[in-house]
């Protein structure tokens, strides 16, 4: 990774920020260089990046297209059945070779003129390439030396992960298992597993930064105390037992907890904290029903793979998201909510009502659509000034008890100076 | 649609009207109220069109009991946190498009402006309702209502109810 | 306007759902049956409403035949080539201005809400139908239709009729 | 709201009309005929609902007779400086929420679309309208319309009325 | 001063102003850095910025949100009944620490962490600052060694004239009595002093530089001219005695006219100025309906307090506006309009009818409001050419005798560029 | 040319443009100093922009307002019936002197403080001037040495050329008929030469940069194949004889086709090409109904004249359109849709239905709206890299035969550099 971790001279002398982990400049969240920056450091940098599920795409020729960083793609399965991701752009005059949002082709026709490409992005042909009419009366078409293997769409090294789908523009970077770590892995197995049923997916359009929104994803600490929903009902609260999990080299993390273990907590008084609140009960429970869906009586964990990827299971709530920048001060979160194909009648109708707790109009998770936006604008001003990432101390080490602790956030941040060489 | 060819001319102004009433009630903050439009066993859903088409099961929201629309306003009251807001519904070409044993099936569109504290509005959605309406004790309610936006982006987040 | 003083209820009644089918046709992507909402020798005809208080003969479209409204929805579904989109038509104060020879000319505010396929939403066009409306084998028909818009830009491309 | 209980269908539907007429009005620039929609000894007035809500008495307009109506227009006409721009109003939902010695008391809510005249357009306003209509000589009129605006804040100005 | 007085090389070089204030470039209306350096040094800088006035937060608790430039400030009375105004910002990770524009509170509760402020601005709690558990179990929590008092919010000097608030990020700006000078103080003594009643409030969001409508405050030249309701009805012509009155160092200014004094003057044949239409009577007078307020006879006076507040009195209508700059082509105008205890009911009466000339739909004022967005547009190109500002000549001397003079732009300029230092 | 000829060292390396004109950086389309400096060397150039038609001002004192690139300007006939276009701008503070887009009158009054221009925009009046009252009395106005002279608006030089209005910054550039060169006056003159009836006008406004509408228009390889309807009926084939014609220097071009010619043509062959659809036939033929209106055959031509004016002739659909910039990233089009004075009922009705193919609407030209901003999002990342404009070879030789070509575009791009120096 010595490309990446070159330093970053430029933006370091821009950003002046002091070394560690325990303070974040707010200029991060909002200076264009930073953002046009992380677009080659991070989203094309040593990451594979999360594109999609498979099962969105389970025929030859079916296609969806999204976006790494804030380059378009196209996720597709080629005619030999492997899936493949292929920057959105003709090589001709860069228009977008797909439109839709989904499909199904056997080839990639680019509207403009007709230039066609295989499943692979190979070049094919040109329409016109050898000019109108023959012989002498033939005029146009492109030049002799026009080398068609030099202009193809641009490829993405793909490898796929229990359904997930993952795009790198690296070709350094290690293979997706090592990537991602042993623990990553089994908790994405012990969750995806089964296979995966997709129940729904929406979007969440959010005015904020989308750093602001993945260091919330990695903050345990706010997690039982801004949603007081969750707190009030023990779904989750930092009293359960728990804990932080840090891929080797912190790219990734889990944060995890176990209902069934409350430890007394005086901190959940109602009298001292505002998320709990006596006395609420629902006129409808099953709203909250749930069952023991794993032997490690694991009730909540969210993890994030490196940079914008996030797994979750709320009880039995199952999702993926996809936080992707959408300039430096706006960003849009892709959900994909899952069911899996062993689900019981009663058990999806479990995850039906449970959904209600998460999205953008979940009880639970819509307050993490909000906080970042009110960051972006309450550190508008004073870029210079940064935050404080304190809790549980100024390291990176993983916390094997608790989750009182902002060492997920630090360690992101670790990751992040590292490859933006700032 | 001729499926209001047979019906009533009152039936059809007093659906239309609990069509309306229900829109003035959300954009006057009279939540508490929302259970009432619907009877006991109900349900409501929020979904976009296209997770619609393809039959997906779930969507924004889902509330399958009148306990559950009690909760959501609970909830909005007392635990969810957000900057304060309100919406104006915009309603059009309200269409009764069946009557099954007393139950009417009826359409129409909408369209909510969001207006933030701090005045600056925009349009938050647009779609339409796909609803059941029935006559509990002469008064007419959503047995069923299904809200189907245009959009499959929510701009934020969004915890009154459409 | 008290044009409608001498017009029967249920003739009101047929029009106004006249116009608030066509729009949930077009909202529900119904395009096929556009044509069959006008008569066969009809005319539709979209233009900005500075344009045709200058009396412009030409505007953004000009349809004189349900044949050509037929062509219009053919080369939209086979020729041409778009970014994915829907409409919802809000439409408002629907007003029967006259009746003459079986003819009612009527005004109906309108406007749409334009939703891409990624999920941006934008107001696309804000104005009036300045109808001709008449029954043809006991149903209501366009015999004319202007899309009077407020605005004389168009946003990208106009491909689904107003 | 059962207030239309006792509201005979056609006074409905003459009072709907009134409403929709004078959105038309405006939105056709006919704005010498806004006094007319009026009683002599009338009220209008434009308010944001927080302030409404908090009792202030002072608003965006004021006008306490139909003369300050027909100043109003004047001044718009006559002395006023702006940039040339249309209103397209829609409106939902009007409901008779009251009937008491000959006047009703309605709800409607608005929202107008602003377009400039160089085409762009931006959601203006949206509210709703709190209304007490009069029958003057068999004539239904306002005799106070109240303009409750959801946002507090003006875009650029406002000189044509809501 | 001395800091402020300190040369801006690179915003001059960007710049480059010709010396004097009877040019202006265009630039300074939308270059970005121009308006970043402006948060600094005029709104941080030796300014008393007006925040909001007293009987908005009448109680022990009471807040109101607003803004000191474009940063977010919480104007409120604490639990000694003083008033406070502290940056809307949490220590933490910057969350804005008040949601709602207005509310009571005993102390400060940020919603994502609870970390917990008492009103004057102190840290007095952390969530699970001692971690979770106790002994051996406990984990998390904030560091032996962080230290509560250094992670406060930030806490503005504040000071009130007559229910007016200000505050200013400034050590060293002299006291507010002092910064506004005699003749303002004099000014809101006279309008204010009889105590206020808070009749309405609305908002003016204009498509232009926030400084444009300053100059527009400050120009008394347009006054009768753009408003051509005001000189029809002669409200204000500058045939009328009058004259511009400005503090030392000319920071603000007054614009003042009495009524019963209107000179005989030709420009106001209405064959050379559009501004006067011939036979144009009001249907219902009462619009203009006023009474003799003060003894001094003034029948308007407009007062600006750098850098962007207005005290008016247009008859008997009296008002306080703030212009928020909102980006460099953006401005809002928030509008106090205020009565005073001692009103009749027909004093008050007149106070709403005359509200009609005021404000974003005011007849006369309207016009305020697009002039600066035509000004944006008018010189959107042509950045490094200027307007000319010579009406009334050259100069900053305060005119005793009439108002047909840009003297008090001059001013305003002349102290902007001091204070920018370029 | 001298002055534009000078090489733009800063913009040079910040695109670093290999030479030659076959590829085209992506960040020409989006950089904003790109941006600016386009309005300095292409609009402010030695162009002659097209700002209107004078049949919008048949009387004296009639006017419209436009833009020469996003500069405001005023198109008028003055009093003496001569055609003026002056800058939109107040000399006084730079408010915008026309508000209405058209309007007719005999002096220019800015609202603001009522300066007074003739219809050449000469400065006659300044409001109080002479400040207010007599002798000892008087106060304010102008100081003595003002010069009106050098205070009026800024007025550029003015062509007209069978109706169509041009106007330029340049005091160099050459007369508008050696500008436009023989071909391109012949072309206007065959189109216009009959004189022009305004059918119609509207505005299209484009998610993208101006240029890529420019070469679209510039672009023949597209037309039949972006836009099926054409090839369907055979309006545009590139089959048809035809060709592409460049003025001298390469600024302007024609790209021309007659419908009676089309060659057999195997590309056409719908399994190759998706623009062809088989068994597709209109229910009213009407639609496409025309009459040989010029002997030469002419049934399509397609002119541009640099920078942003095209002349359309689509089978009988007769129309003028300017491309305005709108930022880096939008633009809008105008459009005036002709007919002439001599057009018969029938061929009047011929027009009005062409139009159906025509503007933001028209069924074979609604295509070009969109393209653009599927290029802007599809080549926002990545702005280092290149288009590939190498259809026809990579040189710029008129093409006498054939329009599979896109020699018009390298054309544009040949003067592009040139004048902007890159
Ligand atoms: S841009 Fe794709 S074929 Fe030309
Ligand atoms: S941001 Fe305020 S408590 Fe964490
Ligand atoms: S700006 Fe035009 S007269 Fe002052
Ligand atoms: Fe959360
Ligand atoms: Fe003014
Ligand atoms: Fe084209």
């Amino acid at each position: 990774m010595a490309t990446i971790l070159n330093e970053n001279a430029t933006l370091k002398d821009k950003v002046h920020w002091e070394p560690g982990f325990n303070h974040v400049p707010y200029m991060i969240y909002t200076d264009p260089d930073v953002y046009a920056e992380e677009q080659q450091r991070l989203f094309r940098g040593p990451m594979w990046n999360f594109v999609g599920i498979e099962n969105e795409i389970p025929k030859k020729g079916d296609y969806v297209t999204n976006y790494v960083g804030d380059t378009p793609v196209i996720v597709l399965r080629d005619m030999d059945g492997a899936v493949q991701v292929l920057v959105n752009r003709c090589a001709h005059r860069g228009n977008l070779v797909c439109i839709a949002k989904e499909g199904n082709e056997t080839e990639l026709t680019c509207v403009y003129h007709n230039w066609r490409y295989d499943l692979q992005g190979n070049l094919k042909s040109i329409a016109f390439g050898k000019g109108v009419g023959k012989g002498a009366t033939k005029t146009g078409g492109m030049p002799d030396d026009f080398d068609y293997s030099k202009n193809g769409m641009r490829r993405l090294r793909v490898e796929t992960f229990f359904g997930m789908i993952f795009a790198t523009f690296s070709e350094t970077v290690e293979p997706l298992a090592e990537f991602l770590g042993d623990e990553m892995r089994e908790n994405i197995e012990r969750l995806l597993g089964r296979g995966m049923v997709l129940l729904g997916t929406y979007s969440q359009y959010m005015p904020n930064n989308w750093k602001l929104y993945m260091e919330n994803t990695r903050d345990s600490y706010h997690a039982s105390i801004l949603h007081m929903f969750q707190a009030t009902f023990r779904i989750n609260r930092l009293s359960m037992k728990g804990g932080i999990k840090l891929s080797p080299g912190e790219k990734h993390h889990i944060s995890y907890s176990i209902a069934e273990t409350d430890r007394e907590e005086t901190e959940y008084d109602s009298s001292k904290l505002r998320a709990v609140k006596d006395g609420y009960t629902l006129a409808d429970p099953s709203l909250i029903k749930s069952w023991r869906e794993y032997d490690c009586g694991t009730t909540l964990a969210i993890q994030t793979v490196y940079p914008n990827c996030i797994v979750q299971q709320i009880s039995n709530s199952l999702a993926l998201r996809l936080c992707l920048p959408k300039g430096p001060e706006e960003c849009e979160l892709l959900w994909w909510v899952l069911g899996t194909p062993e689900d019981t009648p009663e058990q999806r109708e479990i995850r039906i009502k449970q959904s209600n707790m998460i999205g953008p109009g979940g009880v639970i998770s819509l307050e993490d659509g909000v906080v970042g936006g009110w960051i972006q604008r309450g550190t508008l001003r004073d870029q210079e000034k940064s935050t404080v990432v304190e809790m549980g101390g100024r390291g990176v080490a993983p916390s094997g008890e608790g989750r009182a602790t902002e060492v997920a956030i630090r360690a992101w941040w670790k990751v992040y100076r590292e490859c933006m060489g700032i | 649609m001729d499926g209001t060819a047979n019906i009533a001319v009152d039936v059809r102004q007093r659906i239309e009207d609990l069509i309306a009433d229900y829109a003035h009630m959300i954009d006057d903050d009279r939540l508490e109220e929302w259970p009432d439009y619907f009877v006991e066993d109900c349900y409501y859903r929020m979904i976009d069109r296209h997770s619609y088409a393809k039959g997906y099961t779930i969507g924004i929201m889902e509330c399958s009991s009148r306990g559950m629309l009690q909760d959501r306003i609970l909830a909005l009251r007392e635990a969810n946190v957000f900057e304060p807001h309100c919406y104006r519904h915009l309603l059009s070409g309200t269409r009764i498009t069946g009557e099954k044993d007393g139950v009417y099936t009826v359409v129409t569109s909408y369209t909510i402006i969001r207006t933030m504290q701090e005045g600056d509005m925009s349009v938050f959605s647009a779609g339409k309702y796909l609803d059941e309406v029935v006559f509990e004790g002469g008064e007419p309610k959503f047995r069923s209502r299904l809200v189907i936006c245009d959009s499959n982006r929510v701009h934020t987040l969004i915890v009154i109810p459409i």
